[in-house]
């Protein structure tokens, strides 16, 4: 598989191949991280998280044609407006959505996974009723598009540049609120011993309420970011559920690092792999890997060892 | 059941340990059981007296060291295979099949169908009945054969899942705080049943309530920190200072 | 099993009362009813019942979800319709083409010998032996990897549908193989039988009634026998029955199998009735959608799964022809619903609702008729409930 | 239910003056024969296989997804062909009869194809099918009409290798598009190596199959071949490849919404293709599709197709003005929304041609049948069931309209079982 290419070529190829799966490890970071909160922390299923990605897209979207209409000079920083509205839309409905639904449904996963799946359902639908069955696309701001030459082969396109560093923020700010703050500490808490937690008073309902809104939050922000690189259209959230879900389960579900090795690996492997064979089959061959290891190994790559 | 030279161990175990992410709950811990033999664990919390019952009964995976029970390494066995070897193992929180009868709980711990096709097969014949009829009166519930498990009393709870291990006949019984929130009462009948038991059995019984552990014990051993602190009968150990400092604070 | 002893008697029980409904319902009264256009379209909804029972056991009973169910479907469909199409793709009806005598479809993609995993679909008894065994084949092998190492709940539903993605990806992808994302399509005849005629239609309906009872009675034998008693107490307290001596994973592939095998009799008779396999019946969407059939059933219950997928499926045909815009947002209220508000579904709604007046009505005309088979120690003062039967323990 | 409707009846001939008045022109001069009729022939004339034809009305079915993932692409046909339905009917329909429809939702899923299919020939007894979008959905109706000896009228440009007695193809077959498109890389453009994309299914794996063949006639060099799941969204492997391989063409056969991602990667990338190198030549992405992308993100692209809706001339004129006069001035129309909407003006011109609505006897009377009045230009339906049409070039523009660069100076005969292309 390596015929007809030079070393110098396939040294090019190796390090474009790592960059364009670096891409691919942000869109799975920033999805994967609010679910791997909801689902680490609260053991929910969100099988609707694709389409709080995709609500967040939406909102950068309108915000997007806001400011071409009405502030056409800001334009070029409307993105990072976009970027907290998202936030704010998606960790407002997360927030309803907790206390209409997921609350009852605590200690149920598998009926999390079937209502949050209704919920996905009804989403899409309304984003097509609203937005219309047609992807929209947003237009970037001048500052985000070409590339940076480093080689003359190795490009790094601006806009991927700028989507991983907010994915790598956003971790490492969701690192520093679970494990360095006391709203994170309240969290482990209610995660690790619910009735001792209420006990020393905590407000177990009001965390799991805010937990779920920040996964939700993050998920819009994904959305976002998504833009500079994505479509968006009603159902394009769910084309990346099951990924996310298995980078989630492949990490081992109660730990952040885990997830983002995880996010690391596949998307390197796929991408790696996408060079040598057609896309279909380096997904398939992904993803029967990661099956595969999940069959061996069903706790994950990074999970604790825990007297159960 | 599996016939032993009586001048070997029933259960001999030896070195055995295991960690969590490093901490050693059960740390090089040996002791050894004589058959028909009533051995009493007690210590701390926090001793390692209920891993030291996961790693016996399969739950728990050793770290190392071994398990031998009537001739068999149990270590390498999956939990069903260590129940069919004879060893019968009863939860702290009483655990039996809520949704079931009395009656029904007992068949399907009754030693026979126990494979899919067993299962699929299995019919309740007049043998089945006999055996569920008289490992009831053992344990009490007699006139409760028809009533769901459901609404039986903690303590009855407690004596049916410890005639569910009967029924399986197994050479070890393994009790953890069998009388854990029982009455008085419900108490002595109990120490009265285990009584009957170890007439034919080897029980191993985890147990805070010393005056019950004087009732029942022949031995006890003493746990601390995942080791064997002390062992010997209840004055031995009672007498033993070091049990005494660890029970009464450094 | 106590039916086949007495039938008679059970028959009249309520229990065989049900039953009998049901085949009223889809023997007598739909094909009196409807043109055999909408019969047709019954009998395509009825295939997925064989899968809506199959979750009935292996999810309501032991509390494996699979989200992959339509993979088992579309495997078994994809058999079937490999032999129909070996059929139909004869040297003289495929004398156009470059390689005359293989499908069509292997052609245009420059195939010019027949794979050699479709070689045994000549032979009708290996078709139907392999609708029925690559789908167990397949689950026997996830069971194995994933229940001997105590993977269940969400990690199992995850995986499983993983497998869906994988599958019609693959599918889609190696299409002079499978058909790709068109699928196997004109299919014609079976052992020479036109199946596309109105009277093989309308004779595909009653073969797919009489298997569907075959799969009913065949559940209801299992959930009678000690095995399924151990699979409900398996779903609530599978430490007990693990330290009761019965190795669990076992169990666990068994109705696990079980499910895959009715899967595979659906999809086979989906492609017979419906005339053509595609991948878009396997995947993630697909495979989910069945969960809510059994589950608007009630999960527990066997003919509430037939009803549910009765139901789901006419409701949708019935959206899309007049409000199709409407049909998402039902559907997903329906998910919402079934988990939230009604989780026994119909058979749930209907023993909270119906069975009381029923009783009324039972009790009024004749004495309380006998319960089901005739109990020696069934005494709980529990009214017995045939939608939600899974205690029903076989006594003799 | 379907809905039944007299497209004439919902709107009343008399308010129709002001707004249609090119519509007239139209119908008007392409009716000349047919309007002269002194009388409507009888019924058992022209029918003598029981189809829902009266002494006044003729039963048409229309036959596309509304709902699920398709619904956006095929929209634009359900509206030109209900477009051409009022046409006919203002100019007096077909052998005296107006044209009433029966409209089905195949709601994406193939199955509900063959069943609507199934329910308009067995039920509504229609006389001919205007519909399907997707060569899925067109298999899965096509062992049905067959069965009951229908008409389907099929829309889409599609990957060939099939002939049916059934179905008129309205649309352009692979080699119509590809060859005059790969010819005019190579001659205008001096193109030498050739990049192939598609998305994973029949169609663009059949058509980068012909186009590989073709260039491999020509002399010349592909130098990559790459497909990805639909709905894939990375397109930065690829592109990676492309940069290394620098083809002069990437020919490329990517649909729906996996586009839009590949084409704001590519410009993310730094590629411009304003700048040709490499070119980028599509027969996947008509306006319609612009309309998702966005025209900055494909601003300089090639496409080659039948159709373009800047196509300048009198009769796509007409068509363009009375199109968004019935559905709105924002509306864009592509290639298939113009091929749909050819159905209905050649079932009747069969129909007038056989003097009967029987089937047998319009698939007779089908081939030869001219159309001067396409949108197109001017079609003519071959033998085998397609059309004689000709191959345009258009480059995209920002404003999402493509601005035609070249026509073949013949039509192009339909072939779909090109030799030696297989």
């Amino acid at each position: 598989m390596f015929d007809g290419y030079t070393t110098s070529e396939l040294l090019s190829i190796f390090a474009m191949q790592g960059f364009a799966g670096l891409s691919l490890f942000s869109v799975f970071v920033l999805m994967a991280l609010g679910l791997a909160i909801i689902f680490g922390q609260m053991g929910v299923i969100n099988m609707a998280h694709g389409e709080f990605m995709i609500l967040g897209a939406y909102t950068t979207y309108l915000t997007s044609n806001l400011f071409q209409s009405y502030l056409p000079s800001l334009f070029s920083g409307y993105f990072f407006v976009a970027m907290l509205l998202a936030f704010v839309v998606c960790a407002a409905l997360g927030a309803l959505i907790e206390w209409a639904m997921i609350r009852h449904l605590y200690r149920r996963p598998l009926d999390t996974l079937l209502a949050t799946w209704g919920l996905s359902l009804i989403m899409q639908q309304a984003y097509r009723s609203i937005f219309g069955a047609r992807e929209v696309g947003v237009e970037l701001p001048e500052w985000m598009m070409g590339a940076i030459q480093v080689t003359d082969l190795v490009e790094l396109p601006i806009n991927g540049l700028f989507v991983m560093i907010i994915a790598l923020a956003i971790a490492l700010g969701v690192y520093l609120l679970m494990y360095r703050s006391g709203w994170g500490r309240k969290v482990r808490a209610v995660v690790q011993n619910r009735p001792m937690a209420e006990a020393v008073g905590i407000n177990s309902a009001g965390v799991d309420r805010a937990t779920f809104a920040l996964g939700c939050g993050i998920a819009g922000i994904a959305g976002a970011a998504f833009t500079m690189i994505g479509s968006t259209g009603p159902s394009s959230g769910q084309a990346y559920i099951v990924d996310t879900f298995l980078v989630v389960v492949f990490g081992g579900a109660q730990s952040l690092i885990g997830t983002i090795v995880s996010a690391f690996s596949i998307s390197q492997a796929q991408s790696t792999m996408e060079f040598f064979m057609s896309g279909s089959m380096a997904k398939v061959l992904t993803l029967l890997v990661v099956v595969g290891i999940l069959m061996l190994r069903p706790e994950g790559l990074m999970a604790l060892k825990v007297r159960r | 059941m599996n016939t032993v030279n009586s001048k070997d161990f029933l259960l001999a175990v030896e070195g055995l340990t295991v960690s969590f992410d490093g901490f050693k709950a059960v740390d090089d811990l040996s002791f050894y059981l004589d058959p028909r033999e009533i051995r009493v664990i007690i210590g701390p919390n926090g001793a390692g007296k209920t891993t030291v019952l996961d790693l016996i009964c399969g739950k728990t995976r050793a770290t190392s060291g071994s398990i031998r029970f009537a001739g068999k390494e149990l270590t390498r066995l999956k939990e069903h295979q260590i129940v069919h070897a004879g060893v019968g193992r009863k939860f702290q929180t009483p655990s039996v099949f809520e949704d079931l009868t009395v009656f029904e709980n007992l068949e399907v711990s009754y030693p026979r169908g126990h494979s899919v096709m067993g299962a699929l097969a299995f019919r309740r014949d007049a043998a089945v009945v006999e055996a569920v009829e008289s490992v009831a009166e053992t344990i009490f519930l007699k006139d409760q054969l028809d009533r769901p498990a459901a609404l039986l009393s903690h303590g009855q709870k407690q004596w049916l899942e410890i005639g569910m291990l009967l029924i399986q006949k197994p050479d070890l019984l393994m009790l953890d705080e069998p009388v854990a929130g029982m009455s008085v009462t419900e108490r002595k009948k109990t120490a009265e049943l285990l009584k009957v038991i170890t007439e034919n059995h080897t029980v191993l019984v985890i147990e805070h309530d010393m005056q019950f552990v004087g009732d029942i014990a022949d031995r006890v051993t003493v746990m601390h920190q995942g080791k064997v602190l002390s062992e010997g009968s209840i004055e031995h150990v009672k007498s033993d200072p070091k049990v005494i400092e660890v029970y009464l604070g450094h | 099993m106590k039916t086949s002893a007495s039938p008679l008697k059970w028959l009249a029980s309520r229990e065989g009362l049900y039953y009998l409904a049901l085949a009223l319902l889809l023997v007598v009264i739909l094909p009196l009813a409807l043109d055999p256009f909408r019969l047709n379209m019954v009998g395509k909804y009825l295939t997925y019942a064989f899968v809506a029972v199959g979750l009935v056991m292996c999810w309501g009973k032991a509390g494996i979800l699979s989200l992959g169910q339509g993979v088992f479907f579309g495997l078994g469909g994809y058999c079937m319709a490999m032999f129909l199409k070996l059929e139909a793709s004869t040297p003289e009806a495929t004398a156009i083409q470059s390689t005359p005598g293989i499908p069509d479809f292997m052609d245009w993609n420059q195939l010019t010998e027949l794979p050699w995993f479709w070689e045994p679909f000549h032979s009708f008894a290996f078709t139907l032996i392999a609708l029925i065994g690559v789908p167990v084949l397949l689950a026997l092998i996830i069971g194995l990897a994933m229940f001997t190492r105590r993977v269940g709940g969400v990690y199992f539903a995850i995986i499983t549908q993983a497998i869906a993605a994988i599958l019609t990806i693959l599918i889609i992808g190696q299409q002079g193989y499978t058909g790709g994302v068109n699928g196997i399509t004109d299919l014609q005849t079976l052992m020479g039988w036109d199946i596309r005629t109105d009277e093989a239609k309308t004779l595909l309906y009653f073969v797919c009634v009489g298997l569907l009872f075959l799969c009913l009675f065949t559940a209801r034998f299992v959930q009678n026998r000690k095995l399924g008693r151990i699979l409900v107490a398996m779903n609530a307290q599978e430490m007990r029955v693990r330290f009761s001596g019965y190795d669990v994973a076992a169990f666990k592939i068994f109705v696990f199998c079980l499910a895959a095998a009715f899967a595979g009799v659906g999809g086979a008779l989906f492609t017979l009735i419906v005339g053509f396999m595609s991948p878009s019946f396997i995947g993630i969407v697909a495979s989910i959608e069945m969960v809510i059939f059994c589950a608007l059933g009630g999960r527990l219950s066997l003919l509430g799964a037939v009803y549910g997928a009765l139901l789901v499926n006419a409701a949708k045909s019935g959206f899309s022809e007049s409000l199709p815009e409407l049909w998402p947002f039902l559907m997903g209220a329906l998910f919402i619903g079934v988990v939230l508000a009604f989780p026994n579904g119909l058979a749930g709604l209907y023993q909270t609702y119906v069975m009381p007046l029923e009783a009324r009505l039972f009790r009024r005309r004749t004495p309380t008729p006998p319960a089901a088979p005739a109990t020696g120690r069934k005494d709980d003062g529990k009214p017995f409930d045939p939608m939600i039967d899974h205690f029903s323990p076989e006594k003799s | 239910m379907g809905t039944t409707t007299t497209a004439a009846g919902r709107r009343p001939s008399g308010t129709r003056k002001g707004l249609r008045g090119s519509l007239w022109t139209l119908a008007a001069s392409v009716m000349l024969a047919s309007t002269a009729q002194a009388a409507v022939p009888p019924t058992p004339e022209v029918n003598t296989t029981g189809l829902a034809v009266t002494d006044d009305t003729v039963k048409v079915g229309i036959l596309h997804s509304i709902t699920g993932t398709m619904a956006i692409s095929e929209i634009g046909s359900v509206q030109a062909e209900k477009l051409a339905i009022d046409q006919i009917n203002a100019a007096g329909g077909v052998l005296g009869r107006k044209i009433e429809y029966v409209q089905e939702d195949g709601a994406s899923d193939w199955p509900t194809f063959a069943e609507k299919a199934r329910k308009l020939l067995r039920q509504d007894d229609v006389a001919a099918i205007f519909g399907c979008w997707t060569s899925a959905s067109r298999k899965a109706v096509l062992p049905v009409i067959e069965q009951y000896n229908g008409m389907l009228y099929y829309p889409t440009f599609y990957e060939g290798l099939e002939q049916s007695p059934n179905v008129i193809y309205t649309g352009q077959e692979a080699t119509q598009q590809i060859l005059a498109g790969i010819d005019w890389a190579v001659k205008t453009k001096g193109a030498k190596t050739f990049y192939l994309l598609g998305s994973d299914y029949i169609w663009p794996r059949t058509s980068n199959k012909i186009a590989r063949k073709h260039i491999d006639k020509l002399g010349l060099k592909v130098v990559g071949e790459e497909y990805y799941p639909l709905g894939h969204t990375q397109f930065n492997s690829v592109i990676n490849k492309i940069k290394l391989k620098k083809p002069d063409v990437i020919f490329a056969s990517v649909v729906g919404g996996s586009n839009v991602a590949f084409y704001k990667q590519m410009k993310a990338a730094g590629v411009d293709f304003t700048d040709e190198k490499p070119l980028l030549l599509t027969i996947s992405v008509t306006e319609d599709e612009i309309r998702g992308i966005g025209g900055e993100n494909v601003n300089g692209i090639y496409a080659s197709m039948k159709y373009f809706q800047s196509l300048d001339n009198p009769n796509n004129q007409d068509f363009v003005k009375a199109f968004k006069a019935a559905y709105g001035d924002d509306m864009v129309i592509g290639d298939v929304t113009q091929a749909a909407y050819l159905g209905p003006w050649l079932w009747k011109m069969a129909v007038e041609k056989a003097g009967s609505f029987d089937i047998d006897k319009i698939r007779e009377a089908s081939p030869g049948i001219e159309f001067t009045k396409a949108p197109e230009g001017y079609v003519r339906i071959h033998e085998n069931h397609h059309l004689w049409s000709k191959t345009r070039i258009g480059q995209a523009q920002t404003d999402g309209q493509y601005k035609v660069v070249y026509e073949t100076p013949e039509l192009m005969e339909p072939d779909p079982f090109p030799e030696g292309y297989q």
